[in-house]
């Protein structure tokens, strides 16, 4: 026998240690998790540069351009200024493609995204600026407020299983396979033209410009409640599925038989052990639908004539608005990118162990 | 003869975060027909890292494998003609048959693969490889999920056996199974070791079976092997501190109560 | 009487499905105050239907059919599990039985820091205790298990599986209960780890003398360990004694096979003896 | 002793038929199924179906509630709704399906090859897939459709299937990167099988139920999104499908006026295909995670007995005496 007698270093195989991930820092302030978060940025730079991009090989990709189609169908403009059209689209054919690309982002960056046919040749900018907060206002008030009812009430759902409550799971299903627009339309058909509770689509009533005052705010709340509600209704289903199902994995999970073999009480027990785990993947999936429900509810402002960014490229597309298009787009998937950071930043302090290669 | 020579192989990961782990450390050792070697260690200490590069699911960092003195062919007819010789049970009987497959497909797969019998001949072979691990012919097509856990390792086994290899190399075959059809398992392997003359490498954390069913015995901890002789050798007499307490850790009930009515007797 | 901690009659549990499983059949026995009992047995024996049982920790469609368990508290008190409304039972679990589960990685809480969950404990079962008392006595604990206090702000995955194991013992020893059933706390854990583990089980139980229930199906450490044995086999206790007699002068013929069933470490190289 | 083989192997090929099959077995899948199987039919038989062209005007009956004549009624210039849903059928299912069709196609691709490879391959396709989940889909649809001036039908499902296939890649790559690991994948590279044999034999078949609900999935979002534009009116609203019906009715004010036949029918077919793809989903779900489906019905079955899978506490029900807790 050959015992190899290599010297032994007695805190290689510490029966304590062996395995362990600990990390260091363990007491003072909260770790950051820099890695995560990093990986994270990355992605979203990524994601912006591929959406910008797309923005611009979209009209560069089409047969004829913009301004002829443009042209063809508003005949009182002259051949000059159509050539000063295209060269504030950037369409400027004796270009190189890479040279246009490089002018778009100078462009860009500077913040222009060119003018609007469609509003008088105003700023791209000033044009989605004023639509902008209204899309924001509504669309994230309801998705947020979705959210949350459809993760709470999920929670329940899953935690009373096999109580009355599943039947909400069939009726929100129901509710979120009708296309948001239609259920806009039969809500404005029953509670605006029949029952005259809520007013007729807009976001606040004629004769007003947006101020600050109770009575301004009030005009806005009654106009946004119908389109608000029908999102929230329409997108609640996705939620509650979502939240029930990762409760009933997270409910076989050991450590809640340790919660009740510990006597925790039931109320402690789902909400401190069972839906605080179940709710991260929910955010995961929160921040990757946000893309998918922003798009889906801007049909919303068309049947509610709410003068949001939807609305804006609706009217954009008929009008064959190609830079208010292409400005309308980016600024959505921005917002949508921004929607997400917050979503991811949240997840990370919400789960412990995104921190864990941390600083 | 020798068969299979593990030279000098170090195998180094990167992992994410944490650097490089040197999950083997310089470990040699060879392997010969008819003979079965335990690999011991903790979790950890590299034990399975051999039976992956083994069985070139990873590629050592340096070093080198020999089967026959010929190195392993990076692929190609030749890496499948190696494979053909070296077959692998693994440790989750569970997790390592297909759920999608019947029995007869996972015994059936190796013998087409390296064209071990004739088409005509696919069935008959089935049949003596599940009578060569006890198992029912009916048993063919059945799926993993109507097995038990003994009868799906058994199946394990005789897809190892179909391509008619030298070397055997068992991860941890039996510590998923129940206790007390443990040992049939274990006897079923090295009765085919005997009988087939294969070479088994044996990997392990229990001491007991190892010592039970091995000739030799390696001691891993930490990617180095730290001790290496014959069964008893190395469990009854360990030389090295780490497989001292290794021992001393290991439930010994014998000892124990030897020890107990000892020291009754010396109170007496 | 007076040296019964836990007095098991007639005990008996099915799984109310279609058709009902019988898991535990008419069991008797009786558990010493200090002792560590031994309950060995192959996977689908029982013996964790019987463990969790007791302690009415089973889920529906578990049903407890019949038999008695009666608590014999260390203040006189005997206290019958069986007729315990939910309320009182929330209150005695931990308290008086608290319990190290299998596997100590899915067994805390992920997004808990281990402190907090040790915190849980006292907070909900000694509402009189300050925040300053409970996080001494968090700290006190860990010291304990030799965790070491300042790991309080960790979470489970910071932690080596041993250690999230001793954090789970000190859980469990927390509000010195009388009674921790010990459901396999080793099993997952490498052998030196395992070994150190049980060290401590047995200096602790010996410093605040509780008694243990210790499931497993690996009798060598069982035999080790227990003062006395039980070994279970399709429901049924099959043999109950010392783990010497259990050794030397096995009754039941399961119990001889089950102990062959073990290779020697030591001795003529062979099976266990039989 | 040939017989009985024969016997057992033509059993298991038809067991292993039946397996591909089990996840639509179940009565959520099949209702859905039956639903799902009655819209095609009347896709496929519009031309019989339907009692008068869809594009037949009638002066004299405009505007008009159901009758025997119109079971629907009629639009602003006579047609007949009926006729309309039944032909508009034809466009939702198959765009629907084609739709499907690509995207399941596309995200088998990239979804099984990032979950299969490591490294930065694996990490530069999901990124790619990544890209896609996050930027607003409807959006660019509508822009890219707004560029052709008169879109066919295959290039609206071209664009539905290009845009929606991340989800399912996202799906099916967490899945496959879970059966990497499998013992059963790592055996089948240790007996030298080749790459692609691993990916179509071993593989696939475990992820059939994973690809089934995200093909459904696709679909429920094609028909959503290809309503939705029709509504909005950047598809041709001289090709018939419910979204065409629905843009032509609000045009013409049936909303304001209660024309109740007019709007109702052709949301009612989209809900209700809505609903029996859900349905079909839930069914693969349950499927695939038996969890989801025990939990509702055993509960259910349990309170039956009179008990409740939440109690935390242990039920006693000793033959003599009912002791119940609560």
């Amino acid at each position: 026998m050959n015992a190899i007698q290599t010297p032994l270093h007695t805190e290689d195989y510490d029966a304590l240690e062996v395995g362990t991930t600990a990390t260091t820092a363990s007491k003072g302030s909260v770790r950051v998790p820099w890695r995560f978060l990093g990986g994270r940025a990355l992605f979203y730079a990524f994601t912006l540069w591929a959406a910008v991009t797309i923005n611009f090989l979209l009209p560069r990709l089409m047969k004829g351009d913009a301004v002829s189609a443009y042209l063809a169908r508003n005949r009182n403009i002259s051949p000059e200024a159509a050539d000063g059209l295209r060269a504030l689209l950037g369409l400027d054919t004796d270009k190189s493609l890479f040279q246009q690309y490089i002018d778009y982002w100078s462009l860009l960056v500077r913040g222009d995204l060119g003018v609007s046919l469609l509003h008088g040749l105003r700023p791209v900018t000033e044009v989605i600026s004023q639509a902008l907060p209204w899309t924001i206002g509504l669309v994230g008030f309801a998705t947020i407020v979705s959210f949350a009812i459809g993760t709470i009430a999920g929670a329940i759902v899953g935690w009373r299983r096999g109580s009355r409550l599943d039947a909400i799971i069939p009726i929100t299903t129901f509710l979120s396979t009708i296309p948001y627009f239609w259920l806009g339309l039969l809500a404005i058909a029953l509670f605006s033209v029949n029952l005259r509770w809520f007013p007729i689509g807009k976001a606040y009533g004629v004769g007003w410009s947006p101020e600050l005052s109770f009575e301004f705010i009030g005009q806005v709340i009654h106009h946004g409640f119908l389109p608000a509600m029908t999102i929230v209704i329409a997108s609640l289903g996705g939620w509650v599925l979502g939240m029930r199902n990762m409760m009933l994995t997270v409910l076989d999970e050991d450590y809640i038989t340790v919660a009740q073999a510990k006597g925790m009480t039931n109320r402690r027990v789902l909400w401190g052990y069972a839906a605080r785990n179940a709710v991260l993947p929910q955010i995961q999936s929160f921040a990757l639908s946000i893309g998918f429900i922003v798009g889906g509810t801007i049909v919303m402002e068309m049947v509610f004539s709410y003068p949001g960014v939807g609305k804006l490229l609706l009217d954009a597309t008929n009008a064959k608005d190609y830079a208010l298009m292409q400005g309308v787009f980016l600024v959505i998937t921005l917002s949508v990118l921004v929607a997400n950071i917050l979503a991811d930043v949240a997840y990370a302090f919400l789960d412990p162990r995104t921190r864990q290669t941390g600083a | 003869m020798t068969l299979l020579e593990f030279d000098s192989v170090t195998k180094v990961y990167s992992v994410r975060g944490a650097g490089q782990i040197k999950a083997l450390d310089d470990v040699s050792f060879t392997l010969e027909s008819g003979q079965t070697i335990g690999v011991v260690g903790q979790s950890g200490s590299g034990k399975s890292t051999i039976a992956k590069i083994l069985t070139q699911l990873e590629t050592a960092t340096s070093g080198e494998v020999r089967l026959d003195g010929r190195p392993i062919p990076r692929h190609g007819s030749g890496l499948r003609r190696y494979r053909q010789q070296l077959r692998m049970v693994f440790q989750d009987p569970f997790a390592s048959l297909n759920p999608y497959h019947s029995v007869r497909h996972h015994i059936e797969r190796p013998l087409r693969l390296d064209q071990v019998v004739p088409r005509d001949e696919l069935k008959a072979e089935v049949r003596r490889l599940l009578e060569r691990v006890q198992l029912p012919i009916s048993a063919a097509d059945r799926r993993p999920h109507e097995l038990s856990g003994g009868q799906r390792q058994r199946v394990a086994i005789a897809r190892a056996l179909a391509s008619r290899p030298k070397i055997l190399v068992a991860d941890e075959p039996v510590s998923m199974l129940d206790v007390s059809i443990r040992l049939g398992v274990l006897n079923l392997l090295s009765d085919l070791q005997r009988e087939e003359g294969l070479g088994v490498l044996y990997i392990t954390h229990d001491l007991a079976t190892a010592r039970h069913f091995s000739n030799e015995i390696i001691v891993l901890n930490q990617g180095r092997i730290v001790e290496r002789g014959t069964a008893d050798d190395v469990i009854l007499r360990p030389s090295h501190p780490y497989t001292q307490e290794l021992r001393a850790a290991s439930p010994d009930p014998e000892k124990f109560f030897a020890s107990i009515s000892d020291a009754e007797g010396g109170a007496r | 009487m007076s040296n019964a901690l836990l007095s098991v009659q007639n005990f008996s549990v099915i799984y109310d499905v279609d058709p009902p499983v019988q898991a535990v059949t008419k069991i008797d026995f009786e558990l010493r105050r200090g002792e560590i009992l031994g309950l060995a047995g192959e996977s689908g024996c029982g013996k964790t239907t019987l463990a969790y049982g007791i302690q009415r920790l089973l889920k529906a469609p578990a049903v407890i059919t019949s038999g008695s368990v009666v608590f014999h508290d260390a203040s006189g008190d005997d206290i019958d599990i069986s007729g315990l409304g939910v309320e009182d039972m929330r209150q005695f679990r931990w308290d008086k039985i608290s319990m190290v589960f299998q596997g100590a990685m899915n067994a805390l809480n992920p997004v808990a820091t281990i402190g907090s969950q040790l915190e849980d404990v006292f907070e909900v079962h000694r509402p009189n205790m300050s925040k300053a008392q409970r996080r001494e006595a968090v700290v006190e604990l860990l010291d304990i298990v030799k965790v070491g206090g300042q790991r309080r702000r960790s979470f489970p995955h910071e932690l080596s599986g041993g250690m999230r194991q001793r954090v789970m013992i000190a859980m469990a020893l927390a509000l010195r209960p009388q009674l921790m059933v010990m459901d396999e706390p080793t099993t997952a854990l490498d052998v030196l780890v395992q070994r150190e583990i049980l060290r401590q089980i047995s200096d602790l139980r010996d410093e605040f003398g509780f008694s243990v229930i210790f499931i497993t199906h690996d009798l060598p450490l069982l035999l080790e360990i227990s003062d006395r044995i039980a070994i279970m086999r399709e429901g049924e206790i099959v043999e109950l004694a010392t783990a010497e007699r259990i050794w030397n002068n096995p009754q039941d013929e399961y119990t001889k096979k089950l102990l062959s069933s073990f290779p020697r470490l030591t001795g003529e190289k062979g099976l266990v003896k039989r | 002793m040939t017989a009985p083989l024969n016997i057992i192997t033509r059993s298991t090929a038809r067991s292993r038929f039946g397996a591909a099959f089990a996840m639509f077995r179940n009565r959520k899948s099949i209702t859905g199924l039956s639903i799902l199987g009655f819209f095609v039919l009347v896709a496929i038989f519009a031309d019989v179906l339907a009692p008068y062209s869809p594009t037949k005007v009638d002066p004299t009956a405009r505007f008009q509630a159901p009758s025997f004549e119109h079971w629907l009624g009629t639009t602003h210039i006579g047609e007949d709704v009926l006729s309309q849903v039944i032909h508009g059928t034809r466009g939702v299912i198959v765009v629907g399906f084609l739709a499907a069709i690509i995207a399941t196609l596309i995200a088998i691709i990239v979804g099984v090859i990032s979950g299969y490879l490591s490294g930065w391959r694996s990490e530069a396709l999901s990124a790619l897939t990544n890209v896609f989940l996050v930027i607003p889909g409807l959006p660019l649809i509508i822009i890219v459709a707004s560029m052709f001036d008169n879109p066919p039908l295959f290039v609206i499902a071209a664009v539905l299937g290009l845009i929606g296939w991340a989800w399912g890649a996202r799906v099916l790559r967490a899945q496959t990167m879970s059966l990497r690991n499998r013992d059963f994948i790592q055996a089948a590279r240790a007996n030298g099988e080749p790459l692609r044999r691993i990916i179509a034999v071993e593989m696939l078949p475990n992820l059939m139920a994973l690809i089934a609900a995200s093909f459904v999935g696709t679909v429920t979002a094609a028909i959503l999104g290809l309503t939705t534009l029709s509504y909005i009116g950047v598809i041709p609203v001289t090709t018939y499908n419910w979204g065409t019906i629905l843009n032509w009715a609000s045009a013409q004010g049936a909303f304001r006026q209660n024309q109740w036949w007019w709007y109702l029918p052709p949301g009612l077919c989209i809900a209700a295909i809505g609903v029996a793809l859900s349905l079909i989903n839930f069914g693969i779900d349950e499927y695939v995670n038996p969890r989801l489906r025990s939990a509702g019905e055993r509960a259910r079955a349990m309170k039956k007995k009179g008990l409740n899978i939440n109690d935390a506490v242990t039920a006693v029900r000793t033959n003599t005496t009912t002791k119940e807790t609560r």
